[in-house]
């Protein structure tokens, strides 16, 4: 046991808690709005220029090569210094990973340092009409062209920012007789080509944050496709692993957020009464433990340990956590909780957190199944 | 012992239900989304051609004249279809009130259909309605008995700033600073307080009625959905949330009613009832609305689906009259803890 | 709406209260030991004298005709007067309205006179090794007799009290070509007849409560049989129906219990924290939902509905309010609730009632699938 | 940052996990329902041989010398085992107290094998193990830093009654009435508050022991149990159930040892750290109890099955040094709330 940071991490966090204190703008729009996202790439190319926007990647790629235990401190600092949420996100943290495992070295090229420099911005193409949670049953579809290169014909829905975002990358099922997970291939490609029609429209807490994907006969070459031909339920799966995993949630986040509800109830001493105090003090002891868990599981991987099914453990803690912190901050605003305000929209945007990256049902059948050793059926 | 609606009461909650089922569409309520005026104001002119402006106004004074448990039923089906308008405010709260007040004027104009009141009764800077109300009420303890001020528009207006709500129906107004007197009404404080409890009550009876249609909507969605092959209403999870659903509803709406059956026979309870079915009904609302996005899922998040309309108003009204918790608070006190 | 009671309601009530006042005996032990059962039969002989036992059976049973509210009633004044649990229960609220709607008149001559003075004592055969809500998968068989009545062979257990009561009722496999609830028999059966081994065996609660009952080749009559050969899926579906419905649990239980838990925190005022005292508050509102919800419920059968699985509602909710609320006397005792007392006792009983009478899980199925129809698959 | 066990830590909990499990078996436990102090002092006699009883005392004084790290784990195999022994009272709070104490007799005959400790550490009448305990450590306030008093065993027999657990292993014995003076420990406040927050970090430990123990049992159960034609734990609503008690149980894992570091360190936030620990543990290990008590069904109600050994040491336990509320409140207040 040693829960103490080494000097070099002590000192990577007071040069980032500097940097960010000093940087981190106040006021931004939301980024699932056209006006604010236009603020967000400002922010995220401002980070890529200071060499802050990807920490853990290699140096060639913009990143500092940090550690995880980097990547922890990097998160709450950022979070700690009132960082906004990051758009680039779905492309850093989840097909960003996947191009490290999978890609070529001409696609990590290709990708990531545009990527990181918010110069390519990417967005999900995951879910499609009658296709939620269940992404083997893709059916958009993909087919050679005898010039070379794929034709893409299909719908993607809720694509978070799909319309303000350069890239996409999603399933498309490759071979026609296919069913369920066989005879996927993962694609990513420029919205930009023709064929492509993108249509957003408005999300629950007010932004028009979603975006639907039409796709008529699109013409990608070779090099869109990540890992291979029919592999794409693999590659995909390595995705939501991170997405449900560590990489999507930090901590610092949540920590964040609960030394923020403290600060609300101490500027409302007569809101604050004493089973709000208890709930206050629950989500931030739930903050702290995931904190904790999270230490425990860095520990491992850092061991050469891979989190696996334990990733769902994380994805249903942090996000019923969030919804018991956020509603607690609704308790203490009273009747201001209606209105428009950072808390309520942060408290909608959480009720989210057990739907996407697989829904909150399913997480609790793979921890059954795979930690656990339920049988499946 | 008769726990049930009489023949009349059920024929005026049909009635009431056509009505609304027809002319309160979720079409309607995106209108009042864009412009909360006029959705109130057409709505507003169907349901006083059914006199229910009147209906909690003693008969002598030009009203219907019914009671709570006659009228409940009704403010249910208001919350229904999420019915964007101070019905609560203007009809149960207001009416008897201005009867009690002796405020002709108010109360002829209230009669006609065009009167519509707001409530800040529970000491809140905010006044759902208030960027539209023709009068607002104002109070800082009516569950006390405390005194009740009006406010005309021009006052409230020049005294307010609209603020946005997550329910842009409500179009609430916030009276920052210090607040114009008004005119004082008329009221012992008896009077007062059971408009307080009106306010409480009809407020949970809309959410009752606002659980009522997230849940239908969702068990209409679930059966409907498909994901792995099969509804997803087949999966035990999911019927166990829809389950806890129904459960919490249907615990809340006989509470709701008794507390009506206390008010209209004045039991020394009566306070005590109200509160209670208030905390049920706010956490049967929070509940339900809850289950139904995660049963929707991502769908639950467009706005261009209609299952918003129904929650947001959930969120936005359920701390309102009292959350869950200061009501049970309330109970506490009554049982003596 | 007429939330009175009636002149002559409130006269019944009067004279119930009187009597059980009077009568209520004091610091039985649990009526789950042999020395208690002793006593608990000696109490309902003499609720049985004074024609309470069975309030809503006809005169002629040994009852008053009660009507629901009356019985309501009753039950109210039971639980204030601190009446204890009645050992009789099985019989009198499962197997008596199996009798009423499936028995013959000479079956009903000979079962309820018995069973209503505490002299017959019926505990329920319903679960087998293997078999625990899975009422469909008895294995327990009868076959005919050549001479006449039938031969029952098989293993019951579970069966509360079954060390002290002289009858047991439950389902056999009659037609052995048959599965799950097809050729089931409904068999009430004296637990003196010659083949019939009881072995009593310890509860979790400390008392010796269940027994193991082992039947080989047993003989009873033809008239042992309820409700017709290879009926007893139905009839017996009639007879969970009341257990899980109105009659296993009525208000007044819950709402006796509430006021205890009140009176506990206004002992303890120092244990009653803001969070203790919310819980009790709620815990006394749902009783008392509870009390309201039944009400509008018989309201709606006495004029001439069916429960029907609205009862699955009834079990969830008054098996769970059960649970939180001794969980919440537990947290006022502190460091005293490990003490085997009452309420701790009562306690782990309340944890029992989501798994009797169906489980909770079968409930929220039965909820789901009928209340609001989703499908089955 | 290293957050795991090291190879020693590893290697002393698998020993003792091995011992354990060999010699405190269900029938062990079984044993001391009949005869707590016998069952006791069979299983004290053969840790005492792994050198347990000295192992929070410096080497100086002939223990161990381990730290709450090395520690903790030990005490959390002990809950998995349900160890009928007053183990957190003796070893972890009593003997290093004893050792800062100066109480020469009492820390050589403990570091024998032959003083067994109860503790009655926080204002209850209660002293568990009190029945056959050899010295009961009492204090009214000793998370504030109060005296610390010590009795013989005599002394507290003449003092108290045996009451009823409803785990008859904890031999519970009340002091009602007066209390006897007893020996006034020789110790700083900070000795003192040091010894109550072993105590809670120690009860913390063993109830998460129990809680993996009793998810384990049950989720063999469902895996073995057939209804309606399939394993039980095939099942949605048991699967949810068990994920949410795995959930319980690996997110108070951790912090209870990093509770155990903060001892080790002696934290400025040792006090939080402790009292989050025991929060975490003690609504784990009672959700875990409920939901392998639903999970099994009726078995879980007959005693000659083992599970409820493990689920009453729970129902025991988890309101002993500081219910999860009571903790949660420290961690308010440590929080500025």
């Amino acid at each position: 046991m040693d829960l103490e940071y080494t000097e070099s991490e002590k000192e990577f966090r007071a040069q980032a808690r500097e940097w960010l204190v000093a940087n981190v703008p106040r006021g931004l729009k939301s980024g699932d709005t056209a006006e604010g996202f236009a603020q967000h790439v400002e922010w995220e190319k401002l980070l890529y220029d200071a060499r802050w926007a990807v920490v853990s990647w290699p140096e060639r790629y913009g990143g500092r090569a940090a550690s995880l235990w980097e990547w922890l401190i990097f998160e709450e600092e950022y979070y700690r210094a009132g960082g906004p949420p990051r758009v680039t996100q779905n492309g850093i943290f989840l097909l960003a990973p996947t191009v490290f495992d999978f890609g070529t070295p001409e696609q990590q090229d290709a990708v990531l340092p545009r990527m990181a420099a918010a110069d390519d911005l990417w967005c999900q193409g995951w879910s499609e009409p009658g296709a939620g949670s269940d992404l083997a049953a893709t059916s958009s579809r993909a087919k050679p062209d005898p010039t070379g290169g794929w034709r893409l014909t299909g719908q993607k829905t809720w694509t978070t920012r799909g319309a303000f975002c350069t890239h996409m990358f999603g399933l498309f099922r490759t071979d026609p007789e296919s069913e369920r997970h066989h005879g996927l291939t993962y694609f990513m490609i420029p919205l930009d080509t023709q064929g492509i029609t993108v249509r957003g429209f408005d999300r629950l807490d007010g932004d028009e944050g979603f975006a639907e994907v039409f796709l008529e006969d699109v013409h990608v070459p070779d090099e869109a496709v990540l890992g291979g031909v029919g592999e794409g339920w693999r590659v995909a799966m390595s995705t939501t692993g991170s997405e449900r995993g560590l990489t999507l949630r930090s901590p610092g986040r949540f920590m964040s957020a609960a030394e923020n509800l403290i600060s609300l109830a101490q500027s409302r001493p007569d809101a604050a009464t004493p089973i709000l105090r208890d709930k206050i003090a629950s989500a931030w002891i739930d903050a702290e433990a995931y904190r904790l868990f999270t230490l425990s599981q860095v520990t491992s991987i850092v061991a050469g340990g891979s989190p696996g099914a334990q990733s769902s453990l994380n994805k249903v803690f942090w996000s019923e956590l969030d919804i018991r912190l956020q509603g607690t901050a609704l308790d203490l605003l009273g009747q201001e909780a209606e209105l428009d305000g950072a808390w309520t929209r942060s408290f909608m945007f959480a009720l989210a957190g057990p739907i996407y990256a697989g829904t909150n049902e399913i997480q609790r059948n793979i921890i059954a199944e795979r930690l656990l050793g339920l049988p499946r059926k | 012992m008769y726990f049930a609606l009489n023949d009349d009461q059920t024929a005026l909650r049909e009635g009431v239900r056509d009505l609304l089922t027809g002319e309160c569409t979720p079409e309607l309520v995106r209108g009042a989304w864009a412009d909360p005026a006029a959705g109130a104001a057409a709505l507003w002119a169907q349901l006083t051609e059914m006199g229910l402006p009147g209906a909690a106004v003693p008969e002598a004074q030009g009203g219907l004249g019914l009671g709570a448990c006659d009228i409940v039923p009704l403010l249910e089906e208001a919350g229904r279809v999420a019915a964007p308008i101070p019905l609560v405010e203007t009809a149960f709260v207001a009416a008897p009130l201005f009867a009690a007040a002796g405020l002709e004027t108010e109360l002829d104009l209230l009669l006609e259909g065009k009167l519509l009141v707001a409530c800040a009764l529970d000491g809140s800077p905010l006044v759902p309605y208030g960027q539209f109300a023709d009068r607002t009420l104002i109070s800082s303890d009516a569950s006390a008995g405390r005194s009740i001020r009006m406010l005309d528009a021009v006052t409230t207006a020049a005294a307010g700033s609209a603020v946005d709500s997550i329910d842009a129906t409500r179009a609430v107004l916030s009276l920052a600073g210090d607040r114009p007197e008004g005119v004082r009404l008329d009221l012992s404080p008896a009077q007062a307080t059971a408009a307080w409890q009106r306010g409480v009550l009809g407020s949970a009876a809309e959410l009752v009625g606002l659980a009522r249609t997230l849940l239908a909507q969702t068990t209409a969605y679930v059966k409907d959905r498909r994901q792995f092959g099969v509804p997803v209403g087949s999966f035990q999870a999911i019927k166990h949330h829809l389950a806890d659903a129904l459960i919490a509803v249907e615990f809340a709406g006989p509470a709701v009613m008794r507390a009506a059956w206390s008010l209209d026979q004045g039991s020394s309870n009566r306070d005590r009832d109200v509160a209670m079915a208030k905390a049920l009904a706010s956490a049967a609302a929070e509940r339900v609305a809850a289950i139904a996005v995660q049963c929707h899922g991502a769908i639950a998040y467009t706005t261009e689906y209609d299952l918003h309309l129904y929650a947001k108003r959930v969120w936005a009204g359920s701390r309102c009259w009292g959350s869950a918790e200061w009501q049970r608070r309330r109970v506490a006190v009554a049982l003596g803890l």
